[in-house]
């Protein structure tokens, strides 16, 4: 059954050496605080999956947490590149990245046949491209109503994803709007899975508007109650993206000194997610608090 | 010259969009130039955003392709896997917008690695959506700064199809899109529009000199029969990129 | 682009004998004011298309309207049999109906195919049992990675797809809570698209929250405001199913001549919906009325 | 005797729900006994409806699988391409409940059918999710009146695959979950709990003899090992029954 859990704990609890491990979320709730914590617990070896590694796995590959890369995007988004990663594949530093790649939809593909139990699944493209030629998991298949062959991916199987999200009850069923990305998927193609959020509420706000459900509890295994988690990433209507930072890592990360001392001050230098947000400061989350936008309440009728 | 060459890219990359329903677009120049054409030649655009974006209406100018402001107010915001399985793979996207670190005279994107794949010059970003986006959109419009290092003769991997070998080569192998079709620069307008499917020169934007074009692309550049000189952008277009669009001047 | 037109205006113009139909929405948002134009109408040799064909297909079979039914459950749910269906394939009455079923998965994985333009879906159904000998569209693929066969079902794509909902804007931009079916497949996998609806709303309604939104304008041809339009069935907030119909409606279809006179009273002897929803009456529209069980409004917040 | 076989059935049914966690929930008497279980002993128990609902709170007895009080109050609802392809080919139903116009020794299913597929002389529902619910959910019970035109020796159809023709051949085809295994009947609980994975009877409601349920099967009936007598309903599953899940006694 699900536990409340506190990061630490979380991470201390599923997350091992060696293990595959995916944060995702498409350039929104994207769970830093679990990437921190992953980093002070000091695991090794792990494969890191995400669509787009974003800041995040920059810094843990900056911090040596990896040994493997799966991904789609490898950019700091709307900035440029993402210098830690390029030292390692490029100079090996601080120690080589093995590279896995697809396109967006391969990704997602990936995932959807890991969350459904298909042994493949098929996607129109790679055609004409020299991915396959590097990537021996992209294979094709005949088409038995004697198309053309079509590009197949095989299923995605995190041993962890982490998915950050607005709220959730005690027993993990989880709502999330805005950017829908491949949480779902990932989740649900996962072994294990941690659920972080801005808020837990009661179960009854979730059953209100059980369409909002991304997650089900039932396949949750830890929920973390971490406001900010995703900073400096965004969570719709309840912050946003802090730019400022994303431009200065850019500058940060293209010396791998300043990288380490970063991590040094922002990482290790603090023990949690709470001291991480009282050193980041109130002028700071004032800044990016958006304005009101609801979405307005909707009636699905009692019926008795 | 009142105006820049990213500010006359834009203003081309606009006008290239006039009467196009759906467009799929990346951050940057191509977003500004997107919502340039909604202002003026194609009031009914849909903006579509590969974060599973459609029909936004951005109040501000989006920093990412997942900016939230992309989210609120928008038409519809799903899951990727509709974004990319219902919209694109779908047939509903008309026009995308692509560039690329490296592109040759048929086309074709390289945005993976400068070098050999395995111990690469430098990586860089690798496909995110576009290998898709190449291959499905019914239009696909670059937009791509010339420069030698750039436009080559070969390319060091093929991350998006263009026209491939050339002539009918990608309908040959089933691709549903048209292949690219425009390709705007900060110097001149190229297109693909001969049997070969080869990229030329049609419109020299003011004041640049075929010269100067043909010396940033590695390979003899082939000339349209007519060659024009672009329009330059407007005041009424100027203005809606300075103090509507791009307040800020982040990508001019 | 997208026009608001009557039912009437909507079936001429977009219904032509001898297409195929596909008139989604599972066990709810049946849209019966569709179905019972289309019997007005008296358009032919339709194929009809539906994973559970419930009594409106049975209501337009016993019209006459089909020549074959497309479909992965055939009965009154809840009830029973489906008699003017079990008439028309065991005795050929009023004509004889070709059948092509499936499984529901196999239905939506058919709609899945048709509307994200692949070639096949896989899925592992039907592996031990007849349904792949009585229906030849039914095929195995190799597995390029090494495992057992697995299923496949080709692309579905209705000429037209009709789908009821609660509301949308005049562009044909449709929120939809509740069962969520495989209405969005079945509209994405068809050639044109009806959408029907309980209210026609301001696009700020729609827009203020996205994520409701389940069918984009861009695909839809026609919208219809027809208010109670999926009476018997329901509309999840706004009424009720019409149980007593559905149990009296396997009363009067086991008779082929009293179902004859069902339809000359309530389809031929109304010229509309608003002339039937009159001659059903305000008392058994009351019955039908839901309670209130608000969603509650989340933020998406403004980002300006 | 101071209940119906319809509330013994019910009772039965619920009763083998003991702790499971999630269940895939068919209308009329699978309703009941889950909605039973989880008053009783399985309080943990979600109900996941194919109309694509997860953990229904359902205020009254569902009049039909997608009834709009399965909706509201609902822990998820999905689209169904999600709960058959997220839930039940995922592998997250523990147990599903299913019935059939027709059964034979190795609990195959036929609700296509009776008599010739082309010229059927009975036109059964067909598979609905059933065929797909019989390969995957990890343990299958069934529930079905005991009737010799039910029970047959062979089926007219195979719609839902049970243990195919015995012993492994289940595994053989790989099919994910474990097949049936349990019966449960107006008259007695039957399992497939030996190496031939035949079905067998295991248990008499009170009062039932051995013969009058042999008279209800096509073929000559296994019998376990230890013949056992069903513990009749308590009055706190009557109470449940009549008063709080069916009290318009539409099921009994």
């Amino acid at each position: 059954m699900t536990e409340l859990l506190s990061m630490a704990e979380a991470v201390a609890r599923y997350v091992e050496d060696g293990m595959s491990v995916a944060i995702e979320g498409f350039t929104a709730f994207i769970c830093f605080a679990a990437g921190h914590e992953i980093i002070r617990q000091r695991r090794r070896d792990l494969t890191l999956i995400r669509m787009t590694p974003d800041l995040i796995y920059d810094q843990m590959i900056a911090a040596g947490v990896a040994r493997k890369l799966v991904f789609s995007y490898l950019g700091n988004p709307g900035v440029g590149a993402l210098h830690a990663v390029r030292r390692a594949v490029e100079q090996g530093l601080p120690a080589p990245l093995e590279l896995e790649e697809y396109s967006h939809f391969g990704m997602v593909a990936r995932y959807v046949a890991g969350a459904t139990g298909l042994p493949f699944y098929p996607l129109h493209s790679y055609v004409g491209t020299d991915l396959p030629r590097v990537n021996e998991r992209i294979q094709f298949v005949t088409d038995p109503y004697g198309g053309k062959p079509v590009a197949v991916v095989p299923p995605l199987h995190p041993d962890v994803a982490i998915i950050h999200a607005q709220r959730a009850d005690p027993q993990g069923n989880t709502h999330l709007w805005g950017l829908l990305g491949a949480q779902k998927e990932a989740a649900f193609a996962a072994r294990r899975r941690i659920v972080v959020v801005e808020e837990i509420v009661e179960e009854a706000v979730i059953r209100a508007d059980p369409n909002r459900t991304l997650i089900p509890g039932l396949i949750v295994d830890a929920v973390v109650h971490e406001p900010y988690g995703a900073h400096p990433s965004y969570v719709q209507g309840y912050y946003d993206r802090d730019n400022p930072f994303y431009l200065a890592w850019d500058q940060i990360s293209r010396d791998a000194s300043q990288t380490q001392t970063w991590l040094d001050e922002w990482v290790y230098g603090v023990p949690d997610r709470a001291a991480y947000l009282a050193k980041l400061g109130d002028a700071t989350l004032k800044r990016l608090q958006p304005g009101s936008a609801p979405s307005g309440s909707v009636n699905y009728g009692e019926y008795r | 010259m009142n105006y820049t060459p990213s500010e006359m890219m834009i203003v081309a990359a606009a006008r290239a969009l006039a009467g196009v329903r759906t467009v799929f677009v990346g951050v940057g120049l191509p977003n500004i130039a997107c919502n340039l054409a909604r202002h003026t030649v194609a009031p009914a655009l849909e903006l579509i955003y590969e974060a599973g974006v459609y029909g936004a209406q951005p109040a501000r100018l989006p920093l990412s392709i997942g900016d939230p402001t992309l989210v609120s107010g928008a038409t519809s915001v799903v899951p990727m896997a509709d974004l990319f399985g219902l919209y694109l793979q779908g047939g509903l996207v008309e026009v995308a917008l692509l560039g690329g670190a490296q592109v040759d005279r048929f086309g074709n994107l390289n945005t993976t690695v400068i070098g050999d794949y395995a111990a690469p010059k430098v990586r860089l970003p690798g496909s995110g959506g576009a290998c898709e986006i190449a291959i499905h959109a019914r239009r696909l419009f670059y937009i791509m700064r010339l420069s030698r290092r750039a436009f080559v003769e070969a390319l060091d991997f093929v991350t998006s199809p263009g026209h491939l070998t050339g002539g009918d080569s990608r309908a040959r192998l089933g691709l549903p899109g048209a292949g690219p079709e425009l390709l705007i620069t900060d110097k001149a307008i190229l297109n693909f529009d001969n049997p070969q499917r080869e990229m030329q020169l049609v419109s020299l934007h003011p004041d640049v000199s075929l010269a100067s074009v043909q010396a940033e692309v590695g390979w003899p550049l082939r000339l349209a029969d007519d060659l024009a000189v672009t329009p330059p952008p407007t005041d009424d277009e100027l203005h809606l990129v300075r103090d509507v669009l791009d307040p800020q001047a982040m990508y001019r």
